[in-house]
């Protein structure tokens, strides 16, 4: 595939607030840095994450939407990261299914202790979707001019 | 359209130094809606809020965006600030241009790209956000302790101190925990007992405490002000009401081989027992693994010779259902197990023992009375090794032991090491350390004396191995400064291990919905600002839960944990959080998808009449939401395949255009 | 090589990481060859974190090394220092030059009962 | 009369390609016949009609109408009409030809004008194809359609060797002289019509009446009970619309592409709930009005405004397509039924 | 059993337990049913049909029939079954008011088969044993009736109707090793490129007529959200390949785990798109992640998408999973 090589992803992270936001605030007060592309969208759960948003974030130009939030078992709400979990797990097969490349979506449970790991996950995934390339399946070509 | 204004903060040079400001301004300025952009040294400072109040009275702003810090860490106060300007609070959107710009991105440029995608997003979702008005709710005026130790007893009396019911909930026959185990306490070395069961004392006759012991969290529902809390009160086929702790029964209890675990096995008890003298409730409790009446069916003697009719071997467990205001956890620690150290032939010879054995062994109360004697042969010990960090400091690789410093065990080896020279001068006494870690008050001091007034063998290093051979336990160590192994005939070896939170901790952060750390520590809401409290509304924290503790420091949180409480329960009302689930009942199909995942059961349904077409009526089942349950997690907007049930604050017109203006 | 890169190769080839370690010493408690050794297990780890590589590698310590894994067994924070003695002496073995055993030396002293890591084992340390 | 042997047809087809884009009905990978553009390799489908009608390449589904382009507070407006490119259609069978006319009556030469049709339609040459195999669903001669003599640019016919081509119209005539045609004779493809005839005449539907239907009918037919009766199965689904050669309703939309918005109208079907909806509510609340809209549009109103020309070609589409087996067949034989 | 049926109706209707009946009326042809409300025995001894053509599934009529006045007889097959089940679970059917006659099934025809074998201007068809007899304007033709089956029959799940108040013919059973994964196996086992090429060029020729959801009894919202202005997702047409792909995985998703697999969206697609296949995913999924698990079966089993054990897995697993060829 041909890459530009001025060329970066544009990655949506949704990150719950009570703990992956809090592990960004932290990857920021402890100064790890990650790449600008990832741009964070605070929500009260990962429960939250409407499929819809991640196809909208496709659909709009995103090259990869990363959702975070609290360790299974530590969700403020109880439930909703086992819910969220469930419904990204089959969301993502789907999307594979339909042979959308499944490494532009990704789930990693991010404590608001692990500021490091929210650093390096973003690296990590910015790196993976650099290396993926321009997301052109579930692009919508109305939003690219 | 709303009329917007954007104000963005330079934090002094924490966002200005890698985020061009004015440029952010500038560009912010042009979007749509926008009708005044700045930036300002601190918006957060007094007179940054007068300007944004200033702002939104002189241009009818109907939205605020502040590029700043994190919403964690002002969110509240803008609101406030626009509040009192006239302006509903929920009409300020932050977009976290330091914590997520400034702090993690060095390149300008980039940084300030970055800084004014988040402005527009956060521009995106003002445009679409509404007013709200948080609903009340009303506070029951109760707390519930969970966890009998030092901790749980503090916490308790200061509540109760202030006038608020309080229930102490134990899963031991007694209060005390940890600290009713202890012999003396550094660095005063007062008598554990005599400072702890005065205490334990108050606790028990207190008219606003009411001790649950022998007692487990079943259950908890609610929020906030407003919990339901199932107790399981374990059977322990002894009246509590008729026991007067006689301890006759104990006396006659034929079953004589039960592990004591109060003198942490070193000794047995009956399966009738009260655990200690001191012990509160002193109520007898049946043992019911060991008990010969309930396994066999014979026996009964302690029924027979019990004068107050107390014992009931039909007693069963009982749920008990209470309401109550807040709830602190108080469950306290645990030595580790010490079977992945079998180098320290923990499990070879009994006279390799933890620190915690050891303490009972000191204890006037003990097993052995007060006189320390090897366990193996009852012999009085000549040479005796203290291994520190046995588990503690750990590499999370090695999976052996804890990642984190015990905290406590330097202090309490010190101790240990000086109460043995005292009692016993004819001993040798060693301790092998990593490092001697003393900090707090008079601790160093204390440290010093063991080395320098009881003449103990401090040795920088550590045991490689203990072998038990010809009634002796062979240590083997490096004395890292002498640059040289040495070998130890020992009589004793007691090892300092670490300590982790009790097991029971876990399942009761599942249900009080309380997040802990990846050691299942309670994690706190904030680790400087809010030590005592957990992220989760309600929830309060006591004691070694948090983190490894000594007894002033618990006392102190404790007494943290109650004031926190007690702030609390003077309520009459709390404002509950706006952003909670709105169904839109002409969406809504009644399916119930949204109920069945809804963690509060904040959602019912309700046969409706709606206007039909051409004039009829139709009768449909929609969901209502609770509001004043409801804590807005969204779990239910996402299961709703209408699309009929949205989150106040956080609905999906509002997150999509945030996705939209973040990918554009 | 410079030495920051031979304290990266010893790190690779060990799989540890001298940077671990918390100096408690327990390496040097546990060995069982202490005394056999110029240098200890503990230095061991200290000296390669120093860059001191040509000096240790010169020891007759890390030749007297049992590879009995105590240490690594024993350590509390994964630094495993026998596995990086065995880097050191891998990295010394590997020398144009250097070996300690030639290639058609080995087959006369081979033994069917001898295990093969003992084999390997001892032609590093002992066969100069 | 001209005429080309069936073997030699790619050949016709890369000559009229290499001068303009043609479309001729292609089966997919599931069977499913439509109108593309010729490749070669592609062979044409052997199926009576496409599934979708040709009505698609005059009225796409979906059209840019002007685009707005936004730069913070200032928005610029952009025509996003292009300019079409000439195209052949081959292959139209005798019912979608007439669905032209009644489609040029509204997009063509009613005001207001449809600019993109217009184009297309002036652009276009259509190459019809008489109808060797209708089906039991055929009833365009209700119309007064002869599926042997289909209208068109140009008409042709198939035997089992040749193809036949016949110019009606000056663009016709254009498009066959530059072609690798033979001559032939003018009764050549008259055993072909005959054929076609013989089957027409044992269609199922062949005796279809639509005297209940046709201008001034409205009062009569409107309030008619079995609306409510034929109705009451009707999911609501738009398939009808949206295969038939005739429908012509749209709805326009704005779509923000966050850079850009594009104004775009789109198929629209009078079966949808929020069909011509508008603030104060729905004019045609249930399900029953907006199925007698469809109708009674079809048969009457259309009829009504175009000289008696009614608006459906008896193609058959909704008769195959509709997932409960409703459709106009039906209609036209329950309505009015009982007086 | 045309003929056990009608009886039932009239006798249903004429007995007063019923006032309406919701069944097959006959068409211009003889495949061409269309779901009816009979309410006099003249009406169904005239146009009352059960034939192998009787294959649309009604259940989605009762969500509003059950809510008229007085009591309706519906005729259940199996498969309509686990989606007259799964709507009483949602509340949007009054089981009170309808009296259900379960049907033994053994597999309804599809017209889009015969017409597939080359069959052209079908004018009768007539059940001979295993064999179908096709009258045609072109001449008498044959076909086995096994290959004019529906898909969801040649692959059919379960022979058992769930609920009903009596049943015409034997009740049957669960079948799970009917192979109707075997279609989704496949395309699991394809490179992502691959699966992205078929999936494009079967969702390309989607025209958006909605007759997959307006078929379809799990589809039974008050307003879909790509309906609604309000949803910021609404939309009339697929305007752009994401919109064709958005619908469709939207679409799967809001259904799965309510889903019965009850093959109408694929039976009404006039493209002929394999909608089914995507349902079948995400109810593959669920049975291989969280257990077996058949919606409509029970009435009181959670779907596994409103459910979760502590211990499920994590979505990485998907990274783990097929398709890496």
């Amino acid at each position: 595939m041909q890459v530009d090589k001025n060329w970066t992803p544009t990655i949506v992270a949704f990150c719950c607030n009570w703990c992956s936001y809090a592990g960004a605030d932290l990857s920021g007060n402890n100064r790890l840095s990650y790449p600008a592309n990832v741009k964070i969208i605070r929500i009260p759960c990962s429960c939250r994450l409407n499929p819809m948003f991640i196809l909208r974030a496709f659909q709009r130009g995103a090259d990869g939407v990363i959702l975070c939030g609290c360790h299974p078992g530590d969700c403020h709400y109880t439930t909703g990261n086992y819910y969220a979990r469930r419904r990204m797990t089959l969301l993502f097969s789907m999307l594979d299914y339909l042979g959308i490349e499944k490494e532009r979506t990704r789930v990693e449970w991010v404590s608001a202790a692990e500021g490091a790991k929210f650093a390096a996950t973003m690296n990590e995934f910015v790196e993976a979707v650099t290396a993926l390339g321009e997301n052109k399946r579930l692009e919508d070509f109305r939003c690219k001019q | 359209m709303q009329r917007i204004g954007v104000f963005v903060c330079w934090c002094g040079s924490n966002i200005a130094a890698t985020v061009d400001v004015e440029a952010v301004a500038d560009a912010l300025s042009k979007e749509p809606g926008v009708v005044f952009a700045t930036n300002y040294q601190y918006m957060c400072s007094k007179s940054g809020q007068d300007m944004i109040r200033e702002k939104i009275k002189e241009l009818g702003l109907t939205g605020v965006v502040i590029c700043s810090c994190s919403p964690r860490m002002h969110e509240a106060t803008f609101r406030k600030t626009c509040e009192s300007a006239g302006l509903n609070p929920y009409m300020v959107e932050i977009a976290n241009i330091r914590e997520q710009v400034s702090w993690v991105h060095k390149d300008k440029a980039v940084g300030t790209e970055k800084a004014i995608i988040l402005g527009r997003a956060a521009i995106a979702k003002v445009q679409l956000n509404t007013p709200l008005i948080a609903g009340q709710t009303p506070v029951t005026k109760r707390a519930l302790v969970i966890g009998g130790g030092i901790a749980g007893i503090q916490t308790a009396l200061d509540i109760a101190d202030a006038g608020f019911p309080v229930d102490i909930v134990e899963k031991n026959p007694t209060i005390g925990g940890k600290m009713a185990q202890l012999d003396k306490t550094f660095p005063t070395l007062d008598c554990a007992a005599c400072i702890l069961t005065p205490k334990m004392v108050d606790a028990g006759q207190n008219e606003n405490i009411r001790i649950l012991s022998y007692s487990e969290i079943e259950d908890v529902k609610g929020y906030i002000g407003n919990f339901d809390v199932k107790i399981r009160r374990k059977a322990r086929y002894v009246d509590e009401e008729k026991c007067t702790g006689c301890g006759t029964c104990m006396e006659k209890c034929p079953m004589k081989k039960v592990p004591n675990e109060f003198n942490m096995g070193l000794d047995n008890r009956t399966a009738i027992y009260i655990p200690f003298a001191q012990a509160v409730p002193k109520v007898a409790t049946i043992d019911a693994n060991y008990c010969l009446k309930l396994n066999t069916g014979k026996c009964g003697i302690c029924s027979k010779v019990c004068l107050a009719d107390a014992v009931d071997y039909e007693q069963k467990d009982e749920i008990l259902e209470e309401k109550y205001g807040a709830i602190v956890v108080a469950t306290g620690f645990n030595p580790i197990s010490l079977e992945k150290f079998d180098e320290f032939a923990y499990s070879q010879s009994p006279d390799v023992v933890s620190s915690l054995e050891f303490e009972r062994l000191m204890n006037a109360a003990g097993p052995t009375g007060g006189t320390l004697l090897r366990p193996s042969d009852k012999t009085h010990p000549h040479t005796i090794v203290f291994v520190q960090c046995v588990g503690s400091r750990c590499d999370a690789s090695a999976e052996k032991g804890k990642e984190y410093c015990s905290k406590i065990c330097c202090m309490y080896t010190a101790k240990h090491a000086m109460l043995t020279r005292e009692k016993y001068p004819d001993t040798e006494v060693y301790v092998f350390y990593i490092d001697v870690r003393t900090p707090g008050k008079g601790f160093d001091e204390f440290y010093r004396r063991a080395v320098e007034q009881y003449n103990v063998h401090y040795i920088k290093g550590m045991v490689g191995k203990v072998v038990p051979e010809g009634g002796k336990l062979k240590v083997q160590a490096s004395d890292l400064l002498d640059n040289r192994q040495i070998h130890i005939d020992a009589d004793m070896v007691v090892l300092a291990a670490a300590i982790e939170p009790d097991k029971s901790a876990r399942p009761l952060a599942t249900k009080l919905t309380a997040s802990m750390d990846t050691n299942d520590f309670f994690t706190e809401a904030h680790p400087k600002l809010r030590p005592v409290e957990s992220p989760t509304a309600g929830i309060f924290l006591s004691g070694t839960c948090q983190g490894p503790k000594d007894i002033p420091e618990t006392v102190a949180q404790a007494g943290a944990a109650a004031s926190k409480v007690i702030s609390l329960l003077v309520k009459d009302n709390l404002v509950g959080n706006p952003c909670v689930a709105k169904p839109d009942e002409l969406m809504c199909n009644g399916c119930s998808s949204c109920e069945k995942v809804c963690p509060y059961g904040a959602i019912t349904y309700e046969d409706k009449p709606f206007r039909g077409p051409n004039r009829t009526t139709l009768i449909r089942r929609v969901a209502v939401v609770n509001p004043a349950v409801c804590q807005g997690c969204g779990a239910c907007t996402v299961a709703c395949p209408s699309g009929a049930m949205d989150l106040l604050g956080f609905s999906n017109r509002q997150i999509m255009a945030e996705v939209d203006a973040i990918c554009k | 090589m410079k030495t920051e890169d031979m304290i990266k190769e010893i790190t690779r080839i060990s799989g540890g990481n001298p940077a671990k370690c918390m100096k408690c010493g327990k390496c040097s408690g546990a060995c069982p060859a202490y005394d056999e050794m110029d240098y200890h297990p503990h230095q061991f780890v200290n000296m390669v974190l120093d860059g001191r590589i040509e000096e240790l590698a010169g020891s007759k310590g890390i030749w007297n090394c049992l590879s009995c894994f105590a240490c690594l067994e024993r350590c509390p924070r994964s630094v495993e220092p026998a596995r990086i003695i065995e880097a050191v002496r891998v990295v010394t073995l590997r020398k144009a030059g250097a070996n300690h055993l030639k290639p058609d030396d080995i087959p006369a002293r081979l033994d069917d009962d001898i295990p093969q890591q003992a084999i390997t084992s001892a032609m590093r340390k002992y066969a100069k | 009369m001209k005429k080309i042997s069936k073997a030699k047809i790619d050949e016709l087809f890369k000559a009229i390609s290499a001068k303009e884009t043609l479309y001729i009905p292609v089966d997919d990978s599931e069977g499913q016949a439509a109108f593309i553009p010729y490749a070669e390799g592609l062979k044409m489908s052997e199926d009576l009609n496409t599934v979708r009608s040709a009505k698609d390449l005059f009225f796409p589904q979906v059209e840019s109408l002007v685009n707005f382009k936004m730069d913070g507070k200032h928005i610029e407006i952009i025509d996003a009409a292009t300019e079409k490119k000439p195209f052949v259609i081959f292959g139209v069978r005798a019912c979608d030809a007439r669905s032209f006319d009644i489609l040029d009556r509204v997009f063509y030469y009613a005001e207001p004008k449809d600019s993109f049709y217009i184009e297309r339609r002036d652009k276009s040459t259509v190459v019809t194809l008489a109808c060797n195999a209708p089906e039991e669903t055929c009833f365009c001669g209700a119309f007064g359609i002869d599926p042997a003599e289909p209208a068109g640019d140009v008409s042709a016919w198939q035997d089992g060797e040749s193809f036949f081509f016949k110019a009606n119209t000056e663009k016709g005539e254009a498009l066959l002289a530059g072609l690798p045609l033979e001559d032939a004779a003018d009764d050549a493809a008259d055993k072909v019509k005959e054929d076609i005839r013989k089957i027409t005449a044992m269609l199922p539907l062949k005796d279809l009446d639509l005297s209940k239907f046709g201008p001034g009918k409205t009062q009569e037919l409107f309030n008619d009970p079995a609306w409510a009766t034929l109705s009451e199965s009707c999911l609501g689904c738009g398939t009808c619309t949206f295969v038939c050669p005739t429908c012509q309703c749209f709805d326009i939309r704005d779509f923000d592409g966050g850079k850009e918005i594009r104004r775009y109208r789109c198929w629209d079907s009078c079966m949808y709930s929020d069909f011509t909806q508008m603030s104060a509510g729905q004019p045609r609340p249930t399900q029953k009005e907006r199925f007698r809209q469809r109708f009674m549009h079809k048969l009457v109103y259309y009829p009504d405004m175009h000289e008696g020309l009614f608006s459906c070609v008896g193609c058959g589409r909704c008769l195959r397509k509709c997932p409960i087996h409703m459709n106009i067949v039906k209609v036209i034989k329950t309505i009015g039924e009982e007086k | 059993m045309q003929a056990v049926i009608k009886k039932k109706a009239i006798e249903l209707l004429e007995s007063g337990t019923v006032n309406r009946v919701l069944g097959w009326k006959a068409g211009e042809f003889f495949y061409d049913l269309t779901p009816a409300v009979f309410t006099t025995p003249e009406q169904i001894e005239k146009d009352f049909v059960y034939s192998v053509f009787s294959g649309a599934n009604m259940s989605k009529y009762l969500i509003d029939e059950s809510k008229k006045e007085g009591k309706v007889a519906a005729f259940i097959k199996p498969c309509d079954g686990y989606s007259f089940v799964q709507l009483q679970k949602e509340h949007r059917i009054v089981r009170e008011n309808i009296y259900a006659v379960g049907l033994a099934c053994d597999g309804m025809c599809d017209m889009r088969e015969i017409r597939e074998a080359g069959i052209k201007g079908v004018t009768s068809v007539e059940e001979d044993g295993e064999t179908l007899k096709i009258g045609t304007i072109y001449g008498e033709k044959t076909m086995a009736k096994k290959d004019a089956l529906l898909e969801r029959c040649v692959h059919c799940k379960s022979k058992k109707v769930v609920d009903c108040d009596e049943m015409i013919g034997e009740n049957g059973e669960e079948n799970r090793d009917c192979g109707r994964f075997d279609e989704v196996e496949k395309l699991e086992a394809m490179s992502p490129d691959e699966r992205f090429a078929f999936w494009r060029s079967q969702l390309s020729r989607c025209i958006r007529c909605n007759a997959c959801r307006e078929v379809c009894p799990a589809c039974s919202c008050v307003k879909c959200v790509f309906d609604n202005p309000n949803s910021g997702i609404a939309q009339k047409a697929a305007a752009s390949d994401f919109e064709e792909n958005n619908f469709h995985i939207i679409r799967a998703f809001h259904v799965a785990g309510r889903c019965t697999d009850c093959g109408e969206c694929s039976r009404v697609c006039p493209e002929h798109i394999p909608l089914h296949l995507l349902n079948r995913k995400f109810i593959k999924d669920m049975n291989e992640l969280y257990g077996f698990y058949q919606a409509g079966a029970d009435f009181e089993s959670k779907p596994p998408v409103m459910n979760y054990t502590t211990g499920d897995a994590e979505p990485s697993i998907v990274y783990a999973r097929g398709g890496d060829k």
